[in-house]
């Protein structure tokens, strides 16, 4: 595993990194304090939509149990002019990137295909269609490099693109033409796979039978394995890919090595594909406790602090609960808005027809 | 009748349980289809009897399924691939349109994909994004094709081993919102009784006739029952073939009550219900009381779930209709 | 009329030569699109003025033109893609489908994918496979996609600066028989006649409409021109925008004269024909004479070359339909 | 260049290749001369296909003019009972498969589609959809893998499938996807580019910016690169690949560094895109010519032997030449054969609308 970056052992201490030590030497107590933070209300987070989704609030959840380190990782290494491009896991960048918990529900209750507005937090839509969104995000680059906005030195100016995408997902068409546009037109784009090494129920060695980090040498750019459970190596990670993309030296691939704790989603049942056993093994490399532990055997979080951090996270559960019930219904006839810039009137004419039954059935209800 | 009572998905497993028995040049292919058993269950205890050669979990890359089950074909297999979700179909539209759809006819017949593709489709199961669409029109539309959807066990059951065994690929749609409903089926008859490009009556009615497929069947048939209780006779035609489509029973049925309602879940403007609508106007001019009329999916993409109600037709549409024309 | 004589490809050049001038934020990407100039020379000389981070020579892979497409979209950019042949559109189906379609819809519009793909489409050019494709109802098909496709020079320089204006995605389809046909061009004028979704009247006719885009505009004005020596006025539609339709040219028409023909290169079933069948059909169901008919290429795939002539709608089957509406 | 396979050089001198030379010991006088005649005739016959173009024969002809070598070499190491999947432009293999020269005109002529049976030469249709074909070779070698025909020892039986494909092809989604099937699979099925620098007019910087053959190492598995110009090299390198999947070693990519020394096809104008200093370089690179220096330089070719080769060539042109314009034009009626393999009686009604048309322009016509 000498391939892998870490700098925070799974017992929480942290060991040295000559390469990736630089990136977080900013990261000084207060920091990892809001890192532990982070990784402990997106838990929470993530918690309370499974429990939503039990009680029927929502179709569906795709939890990221097991993944807060490699998300909160990156999301914090992004710049807020930086640009995500998410898969349907993503609630850690969402939460790093500012985005409601509340608008991260509203896909999944089927209010909404969206939720928040992408330019606003510098985070693209979910996106459930594998591997689509990176080209989104190398095109989105490619965009940046003509905006001049690449190796200009000036930090509030250069701007990079982190794309997310899973294990799976390497299998994908569009991934590996994703790799060859951002390797020919030198991108600022980084490629951040949390291989959390599950695709639903295949295992990895259904799309790779090589580490997947290495995949990128053969597109002519690095790639780089991170402990996907250790928060700080994969903000030093990350942060060094991005800059590395904004100095103008193109892309990356960032391997996040972790695991699916849960299940692939609510629907899932991973009892049927895969055994407990692995399940404990990475349970010992918990990103939260690692980061806890680290926290309590330096003294940097006292008692008092970690309860009051629980009851924020307890806080923050109770408004995901009542705002989940309380998001409004979306009105019938908005099927028919933003289909368009201007609704045409054979669609004028469809929604007309929606009103009329709409009406007719308030006639009958009546 | 006799039969075993099953759903439509574990019917659909049992004929390609059959299938896979009765053809070692059968396989199946597609993402989780494996040990997991599909997200349906459809391959459920599959791979487990008959081994991971024949029954395998893929790399997540549908171009790739579909794509190699050209070459597999080609080899003399019968792969049976699995499209998770309608939603995804489209990375293998390429491999499906230019290459699987035209291998015969390119190769004066010298080289055929005997491939069928089997994707659960249309919505109305509260799902996300992708995972409710109806894309048969794209598929009907493209020559070389032939494109088929059960909507009852026994059908499922049948025509899943029907459309294996056809020399031509077959797209092979599931109405995944009918994937629990049940149903008697035939497993120890020798044969199917249907071929399987025959549309049925499944219901006669002298007023009016309503045709369907996939899922909007049973819709249909509960709108007929509604409307039989308000006096109107109503019929329900099952198209169960998409592309051929038979167009003796369609049209005889369009003659014989001049009234004739299509309703599918797909989106209007150029789907399966244009096709009809204009062939029947076309050749029963004389015999139409009224104007056919088409009950569809608007034209908009699928909206989230908990609006799915009213962009789906259901029963009050097709009755809306059926009085349209009656009217 | 004053103008500049230009052929239909010099004609869509030009528009995108002042589309690139007038927005910065327009630039050209495809396979070949740059120092060559495109296969059809549609982009000639656009590399050389306006560099090439503006009219970008691309991967080999459509997919990734249009999926980056998408990504430059949403940093504020216009690109108009450039798909080399009609065949080659399906690696990029997924994304044209699943994101270019549905981006407004998902976001709620605050994402916008203002993406023009053109196409060049059509055969009768004696090409060899996958280069004589209609694809076009699979787009028209597809809720949140517009469709357009010019006829003749003048609309080719109007109709894809109007596209390139457009917030919504458009799929473009140039008829790329009629590339090198000769016409007119206002290239002068501040603004263009009609707007981007209207259809056009080319030709008034009194006993019967035939209805037209792209390729088969100028055949049916050439089958009216024979129809009218036979004493038959026989008018012609040009639908120009395929989607959305323009209905009140279409319906004023079949009313007006009690029949109509439709007329398309692509197969027949489930195409853009079957929808203007349907809903003529069903909106002017007392006003018509006869049925609509259709006259398309058949549901087979386009065939070698060599067998096009047969296989491609002409003047004689044109005429054939006028008859039978006539009769 | 040492990363370049190369048993011949531009000279026509054997030079030694510890890894390579074992393929080719069975190459002697004999079959250094065959190996030439083949050179020679395949370029004869594009040469005269492309005058047919010219004179309106043809509708279209994808000249193979400089990547003789590649294919010979690699047709030639092919067993009767392994499998070819080309792209459009692989006259010389078919010519190594046995396949009619007119046979291959059909599709340029426009009277098919296809033009021979692919069982019969274990040679797959041209396929023009870019990269398509690479994953049919993937799974035609699934089911050699699943008939047992990998690995046996038994060389009747051991199978191996080689996909052509060329340097822009390797941009496409598909071609990526099938390196990972081919890898995670195992099959027996060798990845054979043509980088001939241009993909029409794009230069091979639009594809990559690594030499092609490391791709391959980003999937896990080896590839190569190899003088396409040299016949022998290519021969040696096919083979070893090819072995090497049969006998259950998995996929290889072989990157046939060659030059496309003509015109796209003939619709294109490269002048438009590259420069004649290009040509000049790689004229002096030759395949057909470094071979004729070998056999000359060695003795192994007299001036009778190069004379009677010549006529045969100039026989074979005249073949194609008649051939060509005696090839029968297709039955319009045919549109509706082998769409189906029954007709459905709406096609069958659509077939007697052609029929009809064509009885009655016949009554016009008489
Ligand atoms: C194109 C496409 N095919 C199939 C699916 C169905 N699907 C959803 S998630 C998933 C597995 C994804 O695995 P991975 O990329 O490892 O991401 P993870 O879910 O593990 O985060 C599949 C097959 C899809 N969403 N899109
Ligand atoms: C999917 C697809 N897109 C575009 C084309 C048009 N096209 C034909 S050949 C070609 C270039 C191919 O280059 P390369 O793979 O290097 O092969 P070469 O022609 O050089 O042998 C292109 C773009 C095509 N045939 N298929
Ligand atoms: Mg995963
Ligand atoms: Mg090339």
């Amino acid at each position: 595993m000498s391939d892998l970056v870490q700098l925070l052992t799974p017992e929480g201490v942290r060991v040295a990194d000559d390469t990736y030590d630089p990136w977080v030497a900013d990261v000084d107590d207060q920091t990892m304090r809001s890192l532990y933070r982070d990784l402990v209300l997106v838990r929470r987070f993530d918690t309370e939509a499974v429990a939503l989704q039990r009680q029927g609030e929502l179709g569906l959840w795709a939890s990221l149990l097991g993944q807060e380190g490699a998300q909160v990782g990156a999301g914090r290494a992004l710049r807020a002019h930086d640009a995500a491009f998410p898969t349907y896991r993503e609630h850690g960048v969402a939460w790093c990137r500012g985005v409601d918990p509340l608008d991260v529900l509203g896909l999944f209750r089927g209010v909404t295909l969206g939720g928040w507005d992408p330019r606003r937090h510098g985070m693209h839509l979910y996106t459930i269609v594998i591997g689509a969104q990176t080209l989104h995000a190398t095109g989105y680059a490619m965009g940046v490099q003509r905006d001049g906005a690449v190796g200009t030195g000036d930090p509030d100016r250069d701007t990079a693109v982190l794309a997310f995408f899973g294990d799976g997902a390497t299998s994908q068409g569009d991934v590996n033409e994703a790799f060859i546009w951002a390797s020919v037109t030198n991108a600022p784009v980084v490629f951040f796979c949390q291989n959390n090494q599950w695709a639903i129920s295949e295992p990895l060695e259904r799309q790779s039978r090589i580490p997947l980090f290495r995949r990128a040498h053969g597109f002519g750019f690095p790639g780089v394995r991170v402990d996907g459970n250790d928060v700080l190596a994969c903000l030093a990670v990350t942060r060094a890919a991005l800059a590395r993309a904004r100095e103008g030296s193109g892309p990356m691939l960032v391997e996040a090595f972790t695991y699916r704790m849960g299940a692939h989603t609510t629907s899932d049942d991973p009892t049927r594909y895969r055994v407990e056993a692995e399940l404990e093994q990475w349970r010992l490399k918990d990103p939260v406790e690692r980061v806890k532990a680290y926290l309590l055997r330096g003294g940097l979080a006292d008692p008092d602090w970690l309860d009051a951090l629980d009851a924020e996270a307890e806080q923050l559960a109770e408004r995901v609960r009542t705002g989940c019930r309380a998001l409004p219904e979306p009105d019938p006839a908005a099927v028919f808005d933003h289909v368009y810039a201007v609704l045409d009137p054979d669609l004028a004419a469809q929604r007309d027809e929606i009103a009329r039954m709409a009406a007719l059935l308030e006639q009958v209800d009546a | 009748m006799t039969g075993t009572e099953l759903t439509l998905s574990k019917a659909i497993n049992a004929g390609l349980r059959r299938a896979l028995e009765s053809d070692p040049r059968v396989m199946l292919m597609g993402e989780d289809v494996g040990r997991l058993g599909g997200v349906f269950r459809v391959t459920d205890g599959l791979a487990k009897d008959f081994g991971e050669d024949r029954v395998m979990d893929t790399p997540l890359a549908e171009s790739g399924i579909v794509g190699t089950a050209v070459g597999l074909a080609l080899r003399g297999y019968r792969p049976v691939c699995e499209i998770q979700f309608d939603g995804f179909v489209y990375p293998a539209f390429d491999q499906i349109v230019t290459q699987v759809a035209k291998m015969r006819f390119r190769s004066s017949g010298q080289a055929v994909a005997s491939v069928v593709v089997r994707i659960p489709y249309g919505g109305g199961i509260g799902a996300v994004e992708h995972h409710s669409e109806s894309p048969e029109a794209y598929f009907v539309h493209t020559p070389g094709l032939r494109v088929v959807t059960p909507s009852t066990p026994e059908d499922g059951y049948w025509m899943v081993q029907q459309a294996i065994a056809s020399d031509d690929p077959v797209i092979f749609l599931e109405p995944k919102r009918r994937y629990w409903d049940k149903g008697l089926v035939q497993t120890d008859a020798a044969d199917p009784q249907a071929p399987l490009f025959a549309g049925r009556t499944e219901r006669a009615g002298t007023d009016v006739v309503l045709v369907a497929y996939g899922p909007m069947v049973r819709t249909c048939l509960e709108a007929a029952e509604v409307a039989a209780e308000e006096g109107h006779s109503v019929g329900v035609l099952n198209l169960r073939s998409l592309s051929p489509l038979d167009w003796p029973l369609v049209l005889d049925a369009a003659r014989a009550t001049g009234r004739m309602v299509v309703v599918h879940e797909a989106s209007r403007r150029a789907g399966l219900g244009a096709e009809i609508a204009a062939r029947v106007s076309e050749e029963c001019f004389y015999s139409l009381e009224a104007p056919v009329l088409r009950v569809t999916g608007y034209d908009t993409p699928y909206p989230p779930s908990r609006m799915e109600e009213v962009w789906l037709p259901d029963v009050d549409r097709v009755l809306d209709a059926v009085e349209a024309v009656l009217a």
